[in-house]
């Protein structure tokens, strides 16, 4: 049951050491932790960079003038920066601090409804949205780049419509150009599926969304943080993504968008920090990403999420991407052998990021979960945040195995073996 | 196999995921609650007939899907619940919580509980406490109902 | 001009020795952080507790059934907890975190828009705003607690309306009642002041609004650092503060509420962890407080602010208290001795909180700040995020020096003898 | 007082701030720009009068509030502006620029910039170089009609 490894063996295998997280023990067994997808670890230069911001320069930035407030706001801005050459953005304006990617995709979505109520002026015309026009999502999304565009389409009563997905919960672009419609406005859709590891062809995507008018917004939560991305060339207009998935903090989140855009979507918060003018009759608001970042900023956070991606340069995109790639097709290879164990999302071959998620027949994802537990393995059970697509898969929770740079062979072997057992034990045979 | 896990999975509870007590349809039933856990999709629709013209259950049945915890916990609860008054099951419910909250500690009651103590390795489970409440959850919300009608 | 210092010298300063980012030295002189209205310093023990949460369980909360997740779920509840019952909830649902105080005040504004479109079933008609309603703030209010009211008017068309000030930027209870009308729905106003340090009748005030119907909107930034809080006691609705102005990090706030206008309340950002079913045709949510927690939660964030809780409570906050409440009165006293400076809000004698914010005549704020600057001295130069009270007091700026439970007298003498100073040297005399 | 504190109040900028040059109306002005630092409100209205027929400067004028270091900053402008056409301002503006990012490092040239090379020690107080910057930005706003109403 057990696979040797393959020719690249421990080929990051050096980094692990960077990672604390990694070491505890659970139940006696060291951790093999394959919940990447759900929030990665974090090495140690990156918690040391943001403790020795706390314990030097920390103060409030943007609001004062003072040495530590000076500081403090340069290297806050120069995060900014960092994280803007990252996924390639034309310049650091592009680049807004929200608290998650959640509030990230809710951000545009509210930006949009509060143009539709006539905030914004006149260059906030291009986000008005009239009954009849359409709001497009898949039937694999995440709840995070679903649930803000219903929500948005009911309050303003435009049409929330969907693009259906195939019986292994992958999509294709023939799916989507059948349903992009000229009244389409909005196309939301993650680069790469938190539950199937299928991979969008995002620049085809955008290119055809574009050909019927719609603004593209693009869920990058699970490819930014494993493999190099381009925002602008690969052509979307709005990109979401949460520093916790790439080795950064809780608490900070990322909305790249086209700087003309942002300038142009109203504000979703508002309050200190983002305004020009406040009399008692009407405010005026900054330009972005000002605009967008209400309120005291997550200062220490965007100063560790910059280390993180400082770190993740260090070890090389292109390298976490193939030794991630490789793990991905052997959990669909390896898990998808064991009797009863179905994975969904792409086949065996297909390109996928490096996670499944399988359902093991006759025994609840829970009961799955709890079992690799035991073994000090952790993985996530449950829909992770994806009701629609189990519901069309015909489950109601599938378990998950995700990885990152730090995830080893060894890790994998342990889980198919585990997993191996696991009917034997439920008397599930 | 661990002893985490053995005192999660003990021999009763995993007798009782697979055989499962009172897992089917209940025509005419008096009371029907239907119970979610958000968290893992669990759900549970509980259904209660009564001697008539007491308070007393003649029968508890169930339909759901869940993992292995809150389907035994169900199917444990369909061998208790008949002939016990709905208060009778009100103390066997708060005995159950009781037990479920105690994180692995305190001695339950198994003069009241009956097999039910299988679970008492499940309060150490954080996460699973609320898949072996799902069913009494429901039970409760029935007795409410019941009591409702009475009144 | 240096005043020696009064009885309590020192009753806290023991507690400096705790805070490493009060040990930096700014252009060769130790520093003086009088800035702790806008972001207050550290204790190790928080960053401590953060950095051993990260290294042993950090994990996704409520959606991960292994091992590290409930820990890191326990955690992050009973962060909760401790919260809750430090500003005297009824229960830790009624705790909600949000990214910051700004945050927490948009997130009820959102709600009740939400709630004028018809979003959040018959429970949330309570929160429904037809024209004609009045949302009634104070001139005095941060930006903060000002603008999203503004937005949330120009939004459905309620009328936004404030209590107006006196000279000194103070207003009082009659101010209130005589703003307050029947259609007054909601009536926002901060607890302390952070330009004035004037503090708010609350109990009295909230008697009042509860009144005439209005919903109680508590703007808890400056208090809740400061002095014990017992928000069921004050008899308000919600309370918004923010952790990083209370020895906790940047990137979380709090939004309190009670629980039944809490679970009744539309939600704000829509995603992951708050739903309960979602389907491609609508979605049902979480009761408070997931209902408002969109997206993956500042874990390590609550859990350092709940040790931040813990440490005020060692400290004790009578003790806190009583100490900057004889600092303020020493900086209105001696600052507002000074020829040509003008302290604005209640005068000498008048309770205020431990800050001032002053004019000084012929030298511009910004000018003042980099005077103090150079002498190591870190103060608040600017509006405050206050602008119309600004307007109204006459000043586009002011200095503001505010303390903490860290401040000591002699900080309080070095900013009292360079203020004396500033004057001659920008040949303003 | 301290160096830091020296380097950045040149006398050159101290005596501006207090004298001001330019500080009033300016009837009859062919631009007028409002320019307004948000962050610390910081404002100021610049006026320029051309040399009729010419794209030369006879005067520029301003009005604002604001620290001595953008108080002084305009004075300057002020005093270096008449006589300047518009592209020579333009090359001031942006070896002024220049100066004001250099964070400290670089020459100024001083026959370009006169007594606007006072300002290079602003260029290591971040916070400050908006201030600084503010009239010349007007100008430059200024400048953009005048050239568009040629054109
Ligand atoms: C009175 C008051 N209200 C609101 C805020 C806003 O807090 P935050 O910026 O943390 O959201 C502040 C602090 O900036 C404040 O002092
Ligand atoms: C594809 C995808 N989209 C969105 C999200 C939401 O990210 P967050 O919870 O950090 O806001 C996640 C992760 O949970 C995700 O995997």
């Amino acid at each position: 049951m057990i696979s040797t490894s393959s020719s690249s063996v421990g080929s990051l295998s050096r980094y692990r050491a960077d990672f604390p997280g990694l070491q505890p023990e659970v139940n006696g067994e060291p951790l093999a932790y394959l919940d990447s997808g759900a929030t990665a670890q974090r090495p140690s230069a990156v918690l040391d960079v943001e403790r020795r911001f706390l314990e030097t320069t920390n103060a409030a930035v943007h609001r004062g003038a003072h040495t530590l407030a000076a500081l403090a706001t340069e290297a806050y801005e120069e995060a900014r920066e960092t994280v803007a050459r990252f996924v390639g953005a034309r310049s650091s304006d592009e680049i807004v601090w929200t608290s998650n990617a959640t509030d990230a995709l809710n951000l545009v979505a509210y930006g949009m409804g509060n143009a539709t109520l006539g905030r914004g002026g006149p260059e906030a015309s291009r986000f008005v949205l009239a009954p009849g026009d359409e709001i497009l999502v898949t039937e694999a999304e995440h709840h995070a780049n679903l649930v803000p565009w219903q929500e948005l389409a009911a309050r303003t009563g435009a049409t929330f419509r969907y693009v259906p997905v195939h019986d292994d919960g992958t999509w294709s672009i023939d799916d989507a150009a059948a349903a992009l419609t000229d009244r389409t406005r909005v196309f939301a859709f993650a680069h790469v599926s938190n539950v199937t590891g299928h991979v969008a062809p995002v620049a085809e995507l955008a290119e055809l969304a574009h050909g019927v008018g719609a603004l593209v917004v693009l869920d990058a939560c699970q490819s930014a943080p494993h493999r190099a991305l381009d925002l602008v060339g690969l052509g979307v207009d709005f990109a979401a993504f949460s520093a916790h998935k790439m080795l950064g903090p809780t608490g900070i989140g990322v909305l790249w968008g086209r700087e003309e855009l942002l300038d142009a979507l109203p504000p979703f918060r508002t309050g200190g920090s983002m305004i020009t003018t406040v009399t008692m009759e009407s405010s005026s608001f900054l330009p972005s990403p000002a605009r967008f970042e209400a309120g005291t900023q997550p200062v220490s956070q965007s100063i560790a999420l910059a280390e993180a991606v400082r770190y993740l340069e260090r070890v090389g995109l292109e390298a976490i991407d193939e030794h991630e790639a490789r793990l991905g097709q052997r959990l669909v290879d390896e898990l998808g052998a064991l009797p009863g164990v179905r994975v969904v999302g792409p086949a065996s071959g297909v390109a996928r990021a490096g996670l499944a998620s399988f359902d093991v027949a006759g025994v609840h994802a829970h009961d799955v979960g709890q079992f690799l537990d035991a073994q000090g393995i952790a993985v996530r059970v449950g829909h992770h945040c994806a009701q629609p697509l189990h519901r069309r898969l015909g489950l109601t929770a599938t378990t998950r195995a995700s990885t990152y740079l730090y995830s080893t062979d060894d890790e994998i072997d342990r889980l198919v073996q585990g997993v191996s057992e696991v009917r034997a034990y439920f008397g599930a045979e | 196999m661990s002893d985490a896990l053995a005192g999660l999975y003990q021999q009763v509870i995993l007798d009782h995921a697979k055989a499962r007590t009172g897992d089917r349809e209940l025509p005419g039933a008096d009371a029907e609650h239907y119970e979610r856990n958000p968290t893992c999709g669990d759900e549970i629709t509980v259904r209660v007939v009564m001697e008539p013209g007491t308070d007393t259950i003649r029968e508890l049945a169930w339909q759901g899907d869940g993992c292995s915890i809150s389907m035994a916990s169900a199917s444990v609860l369909a061998d208790i619940a008949p002939g016990l008054t709905l208060a009778e099951l009100a103390e066997r419910t708060e005995a159950f919580r009781g037990m479920m909250r105690s994180k692995g500690a305190g001695e339950p009651d198994e003069d009241l509980l009956g097999d039910a103590v299988a679970f008492q390795g499940v309060s150490k489970f954080v996460m699973r406490v609320k898949c072996a409440m799902l069913s009494w959850v429901a039970a409760e919300a029935c007795s409410t109902q019941l009591v409702a009608k009475v009144r």
